[in-house]
């Protein structure tokens, strides 16, 4: 099974200090990545260098394309969600699933299945005044809008109750099922089943 | 010339020679221009003040092309080395549309009777000190060295692409306001003998220019490059 | 060809102005290969302590 | 090939996908709908560069006496002088509380041209900002006295003006993203003074009832090259916050 993404030997170096040196990992469709480091320590800058948001410097990054061989350019969309959940204060709960592209063509009571599954069904504020963590819901409930093949995710566990860290691993496992994978950072392990890379 | 070692020892070896060139080519056309020309029918002596004026003034303008072609390399190719050009070029072309600004001004005082005249030429130098001041301003203000000299560029090449429209719009204002053309510098029947110390100050202003450039550029790479070995090797032993 | 010495310097009334110009001009080109040499000798007091 | 070593946003993305596919145009919509929803429940954002246009208006026959003549002559620099602060004023807003919140690196990490999308927030902007001053203009004509034959050149050279301001604007606000917004401001209005240039003598010349159609049209030719060579410098502006 050829993987979806292939690194190899990506290094990056910030004022003289190298960040990270020569990594090499793959993410095979339906497998988990975890990136595990301390603060500071690249794992954003990784992930955003993954993406193209920053200009690696050396390195390969290989993406599998339609007719299954290696090209250095993306040719299927991914999702990021950054520090910043991207949640706009100023709209309801609903609008802020509803007014995104990922959520273009879906029904309303689509989005209302995506909400109720994190548990936020019913609730029509605005998103100024709900607290963090049901914040942080709705942000996974944008992972349920369009289904794609890799999820990188910055973070996702860090401040965050019981009950929402057992979600997330719910809906990991079953879009694992449906063969995308999620390529996670944090600061230790959160031992759902993933290849490990420290930073 | 591209890795910065490289520029150092080949810059080294030709900096005395530029310093000298600049220094003859300069004195024979200012001496020239301003002792030996004859004397403007028109406008007396006060006409000498043509050859600091008019170079100066077409320098700032060929460094801001200068800057933009660098910026525009450093963009499309990401090459260190034209973004320290830029960096470094930047104050040098400030200072000499500063000269042409002020040099114009003191002209039109005896000719016109006051210190500044809204004409075309004079206007847009002013408006492309504008720009240089708006590009140092943006250099200084990011901490990055890179990523500064990547946002400089990006400017640098909007200003490309703005200057001849500015000197276009300039000159419809000025016909529009003050029909009586009397440009400044319209550099009246020039006889071949007060033409070819002009010649000879613009080539010393152009050499003038390459040696604080590449003076600053050293600069520049030293500064980027301190914690490599190379520049210890130079420095320290 | 200026003949005599104080009319080199008076130029008909407008010496000052012409006479300013240049030191302007030397002042500025000078000023800026003054500030390059001084930025490299803090540069190499600065790499020697390093 | 000369462009090989490049990483340009624009030369990266897969040209092939550059067929105007609808998805680009939907998130367009998409993008639109969302602002405009957003700024209209903060109603401050397309109040304040309108109330500081007219305060600015109102600022020059208070310095410079009510006198009908002077201020009919004085009518056409004043309304542009201040459309062009005021729509610079809002220009900060533009990408800001995209950053901060995060929704803004969907814009480069889709595979969509980015430069569309960030088109779409210069819209947004202009929605905001150039089209209240607009409308804001009429009544600043009347209270300048403008003659009444010269109000539609007028507003023919605001609306090219403040679009093409916008344009500008946004690549000033990517540049000094986090930064203090007086340098966007420093940065854009040299640039900005041919469209001051050409804009007044529009009105100008329909005053004393000249063909002013010349100046629109060279207004016109700007923004149509200022759009896709100013909207990909800002794509490129932008990513430099990322690293």
């Amino acid at each position: 099974m050829l993987p979806n993404l292939k690194v190899e030997n990506l290094s990056c170096v910030r004022s003289e200090k190298a960040i990270f040196k020569n990594l090499n990992f793959e993410v095979l469709p339906g497998q988990n990545l975890e990136i595990i480091g301390s603060n500071g320590s690249g794992k954003t800058t990784l992930l955003r260098m993954l993406l193209g948001l920053i200009n690696k410097e050396e390195g390969i990054i290989n993406w599998l394309d339609e007719d299954n061989n290696f090209n250095e350019y993306r040719s299927f969309d991914c999702f990021y969600q950054g520090h910043q959940m991207g949640i706009k204060n100023m709209l309801t709960v609903f609008e802020n699933l509803k007014l995104t592209h990922n959520a273009k063509g879906m029904s309303e009571e689509d989005i209302n299945k995506c909400l109720e599954r994190v548990g936020l069904y019913k609730i029509n504020e605005m998103a100024s005044d709900l607290s963090v963590g049901q914040k942080k819901r709705i942000s996974i409930a944008r992972w349920l809008l369009k289904d794609f093949k890799i999820y990188f995710i910055d973070e996702p566990f860090t401040a965050l109750d019981d009950s929402a860290s057992d979600l997330i691993k719910e809906i990991i496992n079953e879009l694992n099922q449906k063969g995308s994978s999620f390529v996670i950072t944090g600061h230790r392990s959160s031992n759902i089943n993933a290849t490990l890379i420290e930073i | 010339m591209g890795s910065p070692p490289l520029f150092y020892r080949w810059s080294s070896k030709i900096m005395p020679w530029l310093g000298i060139l600049a220094i003859i080519f300069l004195s024979i056309g200012l001496f020239w221009g301003l002792l030996i020309a004859p004397t403007d029918y028109k406008q007396g002596d006060v006409y000498r003040i043509l050859y600091v004026h008019v170079p100066s003034a077409i320098l700032g303008q060929s460094i801001f092309m200068f800057m933009a072609a660098c910026g525009l390399i450093n963009v499309v190719w990401r090459a260190k080395i034209s973004g320290m050009m830029l960096k470094s070029a930047a104050p040098i072309g400030m200072s000499f549309t500063l000269i042409a600004l002020v040099t114009g001004s003191v002209w039109g005082k005896p000719t016109w009777g006051t210190w500044w005249v809204w004409d075309a030429r004079l206007t847009s130098t002013l408006i492309l000190f504008f720009i240089y001041a708006a590009l140092i301003g943006l250099y200084s203000s990011i901490d990055d060295k890179t990523k500064a000299d990547r946002a400089v560029s990006i400017l640098s090449i909007v200003g490309l692409a703005i200057i001849p429209v500015i000197k276009k719009s300039v000159d419809w204002w000025q016909t529009l306001h003050q029909p009586s053309t009397f440009t400044l510098t319209s550099s009246p029947s020039m006889s071949p003998d007060m033409y070819q110390p002009l010649l000879l100050c613009v080539i010393g202003f152009y050499l003038i220019f390459a040696f604080t450039l590449t003076l600053n550029l050293r600069n520049e790479v030293i500064d980027r490059e301190r914690s490599k070995n190379w520049v210890k090797q130079i420095f320290v032993n | 060809m200026l003949e005599n010495f104080n009319n080199l310097l008076y130029m008909d009334g407008n010496g000052l102005f012409v006479w300013f110009c240049m030191a302007f001009f030397v002042l500025v080109v000078s000023l800026n290969i003054l500030y390059a040499i001084k930025k490299k000798r803090q540069l190499i007091k600065l790499i020697r302590s390093l | 090939m000369l462009l090989q070593g490049t990483d340009l946003q624009i030369l990266t993305q897969p040209l092939l996908r550059f067929d105007m596919k609808s998805s680009v145009l939907d998130w367009l919509g998409i993008i639109l709908k969302r602002d405009l929803i957003i700024a209209f429940r903060r109603s401050s954002t397309y109040i304040t560069p309108l109330v500081f246009f007219l305060i600015v208006i109102t600022f020059f026959p208070l310095a410079l006496g009510p006198q009908e003549s002077l201020l009919s002559s004085l009518a056409p620099g004043v309304i542009w002088i201040a459309a062009l602060l005021a729509s610079l004023l809002a220009v900060e807003s533009i990408f800001s509380e995209d950053f901060r919140d995060g929704s803004l690196d969907d814009f480069f990490i889709s595979l969509e041209p980015s430069f569309i999308l960030v088109f779409a927030k210069v819209m947004i902007h202009w929605l905001i900002t150039g089209l209240p001053i607009l409308i804001a203009s009429s009544l600043a004509a009347i209270i300048l006295y403008l003659p009444l034959e010269s109000f539609v050149p007028m507003i023919l050279s605001l609306l090219l003006g403040t679009s093409f301001m916008s344009l500008l604007g946004a690549l000033g606000a990517a540049l000094s993203l986090g930064k203090s917004a007086i340098l966007s401001a420093i940065i854009v209005l040299p640039f900005s003074i041919p469209t001051l240039l050409m804009g007044t003598s529009v009105v100008t010349f329909s005053l004393n009832n000249q063909d002013y159609s010349g100046f629109l049209m060279m207004m016109g030719a700007m923004l149509a090259i200022g759009i896709p060579l100013l909207c990909l410098l800002t794509v490129e502006a932008l990513l430099l916050n990322y690293d």
